[in-house]
């Protein structure tokens, strides 16, 4: 395969993919070299951390359902990107994310009581950004595109040699702000990976009306090298999302991530999918699982699936656990906590 | 009449204006096969097709610039920004180009596009879903602001709004879409009064309380809970929030000599500011005591289980009352500070 | 003391504050080799480098959001609008992050950003270029807004906003850029009055004047020609937009009775109305008569040619000195109307 | 030259040229077959009118100098950039300008006087958009591509089968707004044409400092097809833009063009140049001169360049005359025209 060949695959042809549905190690010249040191343990890892984060974002919805919960914004379906590129970053690394990173988060170590307080409504952010590297979640669809660009403006300045990595959707790809993101952080040469997850649907637009031409099309004629993975093959995800830092790190500036995946539940627990999507769509890429297809892999590497399902099943049931009761056990703030301890002015009225 | 809610009552004047004008266009995110995030467009796209009821791309400014270019061509764009928070990316092609146009052109090109907006708080929901930025567009001459508060008005408003050939906002209190009320579909819009005009809701003599949307209701309950104090409150629905129709405003505070504003926006630069002192200026000699404001507070909106204490409810607005009444009031202990 | 002109008083300022803390950084259209189209950065690229004065792309939420980046990072930006009507694209980013963060995080992240804006007309410039925005911002919670009147506060003023933990919008009235002025340069910070305090500019015992920015000269020519005609006019720099510091005014009112407001803005839900509102609030007894507000029409920015009749001047604010005094004046003969 | 070969050259290559800096004419496997009809009588009128309004802008700079205008955005090296593609456009298209459009502006026949009113500061718009289907100058760089896009939405809606064109320079590319533009055009396949006058500065910031690779490379990120063009080749902007409103009305969507040329004079009367540009640079670009490499053609194929010239001066000086009697003659309004005639509020104050 020429370069060209393979370039043109990793803008705009087929997601670049390392594990098929099925669970079949392929080759990717692009990406292989970025995964040697992967073993099965490795695999077994990121196997786990996929189950835990599906378990959290089902412990949550029922939550939600329980009354518990105001809000909660599913990641069923989108695991591997999330962890692929989660377990890719270094701890300097500072995160921007959408509403949707709670994979994310839980690999940086945002505390579970943490996690939830924004969609229990007893806080505008559940944790210090600070404390995970991870700024709080962002709401206005792709503001946080250009503060991930403006951190890594500082880190530049600072001689500091981390990188930032920012969470959007194919929607917000339409959004002025991801455009001149791009713009800034290839004008700067800046240390950003702009992390795209397509999953295929914002709310109930699907992707061909924000664009007719693969997503990770665009960022080249920002002067950005993207690339386009299977966001469903965490291993693929991981291998880009390296590619992708090791540039930044190393002053080669930004690159722009399509992970091609799939939003399996709904919008937010408030929306209907049914209103608006084709139930075959959803079964299609049901067959296409980021976590049933990892599991093939490790099995058919003779990995102990029994022993490995088990015991990932007790951590995932302590977390999900742990998540429940450190909701429920969530006191309400106190009237007065409504007001900032810092300068801002209150109204007497 | 028919008994319908308040988002019903949107989509039956919606489409009333959508059949009476092929002008009509609706455009924005998720409008079409999902009716919106609040159901407003429910069916709209299936009888008037794709071209009418545009879902767009998400791009706040896009949808706006481009329903500039529709009202350049002759349309008559309704925009539908999906929550209040959301209407900031579109914030220069309204106060540029939107509002500006007109003027511009010396009244050249006309731009009779409707912005609905769902507004204000109360329904728990995460930063961004509940704010109430009417003061930053009453503050921007060119543009026409409306607000409605029961379904009536609803039905009734956004025909006239989309039939203005000035661009106004129509701003939706989002915690009424299931209120109930009669609606005549067949009332004769020139019958209607018109859009500008305020309306007296309840008839007092003590006491003018003056409100918009989610809170006229609000407003209906103080004044039965005072008239149980003895004291007798008019409230006054505004509707047109620019311009403000202040002639039964006057009227009625030359009667009670008190005024009593209240909105769930911030305070500081609200529309309460703007009507405490036009007020002020048409009626000083008999104002009794300074008009008092009621509102959120001035900070961000907070997280929703702080809302119910960040917005204005009947305790705080009866409050209000007694500070205007000069009866004993939470605000008591610092006089004289 | 150093006789400077009010944008050289600016530009010793942002060096100063650049000197003394390597985390000011600037950004902006065009401020690096040119200087900014008013030279208010003129040659600080050349000493500080272009990865401290930073010439950005052409895109204000760009610009913005990048500020808000660096302000995550420990940096503090000082971003230069190139004029009044170009914040709008950067209106979402500074009314949902810049004035957000700090209290969406509780406190955790800082956002020590300002944001430069000459602001104002006179200066016979195409649309745009004239308007007076201020308001937007100091009806959102979470910024604080300032104004600077004269070279010393333009060099104190943007200092302090620079060390401010809060955003703040520091506005500059550019068609004053070139008044002189003395400022001392090696005055002490922390002994120079506080950002947020006003300043009594003239005293008077008949009426308040209370202003800001651009104005504060008229104003004070208005003090000079009022005093001719025996009425002692007290004018009141404001200073700080947001939070006001009221007590000054207050002061002011409770001994003067009347209170006149004056800005370039549009009247409708300007500034002028919460001022109206809050003193009247505060010095309802004290009142003899409603606050006055001389302000710009409510209509967009007028072209050039139309300025001098759309900007209050010396003659229309001493004709609001008329009104608040009950002297005959330009509204007399509509009375009883 | 293969189709690939030439799209690529088409976008991110070498501008496309059919007249070479120094007049003479080259072969475009792209361009030639739009301009087959264009014979030497053609050209002497776009001769014409690239000096009419060279002319017109030297008069304004004078009367700006003069104290009769308030400010003047001169087009001087722009002149092929504006003549090429305004006399592509039908009766019918529709124009979205920015304030340096007055090349196009007198294509379309707006009246000389209507075009300073702006600048005289009598009015916000010189002109009634409809009379000329121009809109009025956009001074908030980059909102008037979505207008374009708008009204492109309408003409589809209403079965029309004409175009609009917009322009805007290259610092405009970097705007959210342009972006969005694209976003818009393109999801509806709308007949637009993006046209991009990368005249290498936006006021002192080099082009290099909003993209660092052709802007014209933009554009099929969206899924738009792009030429580059030399913008100091009025055949060629003339071509290109034939082409992209052919698309456009037969129902195949938007295009973008860059055309590549420079601006030689100031941004505005009010800024000076020398602050930021090297004079190298500038001598450089004369040599490219728009309407010289003209003349050299025109002489080159038998042409009387003494008689045209002198046919051209009397027609510039006349329409300088006309601008400047037109200026100095217009009345200052009433002080009441402040007030519009329509709805707006009116304070009291
Ligand atoms: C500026 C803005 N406009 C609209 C919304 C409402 N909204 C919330 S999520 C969403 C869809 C986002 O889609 P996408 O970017 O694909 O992300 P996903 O939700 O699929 O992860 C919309 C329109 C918003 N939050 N912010
Ligand atoms: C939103 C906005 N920001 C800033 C400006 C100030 N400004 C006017 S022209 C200009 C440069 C434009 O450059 P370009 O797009 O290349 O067009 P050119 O002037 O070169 O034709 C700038 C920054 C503006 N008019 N609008
Ligand atoms: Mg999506
Ligand atoms: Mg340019």
């Amino acid at each position: 395969m020429s370069e060209q060949h393979s370039l043109r695959d990793g803008v705009t042809g087929e997601p670049l993919t390392l594990i098929t549905a099925e669970g079949q190690r392929v080759d990717s010249d692009t990406l292989d070299p970025w995964v040697n040191d992967v073993g099965d343990s490795f695999l077994a890892g990121l196997y786990e951390d996929m189950v835990v984060i599906r378990r959290i974002d089902t412990e949550a919805t029922h939550l939600q359902r329980q009354g518990e919960l105001a809000l909660w914004p599913p990641l069923l379906g989108q695991e591997a990107a999330q962890i692929g590129s989660a377990r890719a970053l270094a701890q300097d690394d500072f995160v921007f994310p959408s509403y949707r990173e709670n994979g994310v988060a839980y690999c940086r170590g945002v505390n579970l009581t943490d996690l939830i307080r924004v969609w229990r409504g007893n806080a505008s952010s559940g944790w210090d950004p600070y404390q995970v590297n991870v700024a709080t979640p962002q709401v206005i669809i792709g503001a946080q595109t250009l503060h991930a660009t403006g951190y890594a403006m500082g880190l530049v300045n600072d001689g500091a040699s981390s990188a930032t990595i920012t969470y959007f959707g194919d929607g917000a790809t339409s959004q002025g702000d991801v455009n001149e993101a791009m713009v800034f952080a290839a004008s700067f040469c800046l240390p950003v990976v702009f992390f795209c997850q397509n999953n295929h649907w914002a709310i109930s637009e699907p992707v061909g009306l924000q664009s007719q031409v693969p997503l990770a099309g665009r960022a080249p004629g920002f002067g950005i090298p993207a690339l386009r993975v299977d966001g469903n093959d965490v291993l693929a995800v991981l291998a880009a999302t390296r590619i992708a830092l090791d540039r930044a790190c190393s002053g080669g500036g930004p690159t722009f991530i399509e992970a091609v995946t799939y939003r399996m539940g709904p919008h937010t627990t408030a929306d209907d999918p049914t209103r608006y999507r084709d139930a075959n769509e959803l079964e299609d890429w049901k067959a296409k699982d980021p976590i049933s297809r990892l599991a093939a892999l490790l099995n058919s590497h003779g990995m102990d699936m029994e022993k490995l399902d088990a015991d990932v099943a007790a951590k995932a049931d302590a977390v999900a656990s742990d998540l429940r009761s450190g909701c429920i056990n969530l006191p309400d703030p106190e009237p007065l906590d409504v007001l900032p301890t810092f300068s801002l002015r209150i109204a007497p009225g | 009449m028919t008994v319908m809610t308040f988002g019903r009552a949107i989509n039956a004047g919606l489409r009333k204006a959508m059949d009476q004008d092929p002008k009509v266009v609706l455009m924005g995110e998720d409008i079409g096969k999902l009716g919106g995030v609040f159901r407003i467009t429910d069916g709209l796209q299936k009888d008037f097709g794709a071209h009418r009821v545009i879902d767009t791309p998400l791009a706040e400014s896009g949808i706006m610039g481009t329903a500039v270019g529709l009202a350049y061509r002759g349309y008559r764009p309704v925009v539908e920004i999906q929550f209040d928070g959301f209407i900031y990316p579109a914030f220069d092609q309204i106060v540029c180009q939107v509002a500006k146009l007109h003027y511009r052109t010396q009244g050249n090109v006309k731009m009779p596009i409707t912005i609905r907006v769902p507004f204000g708080g109360g329904i728990g929901s995460p930063e961004h879903h509940s704010e109430s930025p009417e003061a930053y567009f009453t503050h921007t001459s060119g543009l026409r602001v409306v607000s409605v508060s029961n379904p009536q008005d609803a039905y009734t408003m956004i025909q006239q709004a989309i039939a203005s050939d000035d661009p106004v906002l129509y701003f939706e209190p989002k915690r009424r879409y299931h209120t109930k009320g009669e609606v005549d579909e067949a009332a004769d819009l020139s019958q209607a009064p018109a859009v500008g005009a305020a309306s007296v809701v309840t008839q007092g003599s003590d006491v003018t309380l003056v409100t918009y949307g989610p809170l006229v209701s609000t407003a209906r309950d103080v004044a039965i809970a005072a008239s149980d104090d003895g004291v007798s409150v008019e409230v006054i629905d505004l509707r047109s929030l620019s311009p403000i129709d202040f002639e039964p405003l006057e009227a009625s505070v030359r009667k009670t000599g008190r005024l009593v504003i209240t909105h769930e926006a911030a305070q500081f630069g609200g529309l309460g500011a703007e009507i405490a002192a036009s007020i002020t200026e048409r009626c000083f000699n008999y104002l009794e005591a300074a008009p008092v404001r009621v509102t959120g507070f001035d900070i961000p909106y907070p997280p929703s289980k702080f809302e119910s204490h960040h917005l204005p409810d009947l305790d705080r607005i009866m409050d209000g009352i007694d500070r205007a009444m000069g009866r004993p009031n939470s605000l008591s202990a610092l006089e004289g500070k």
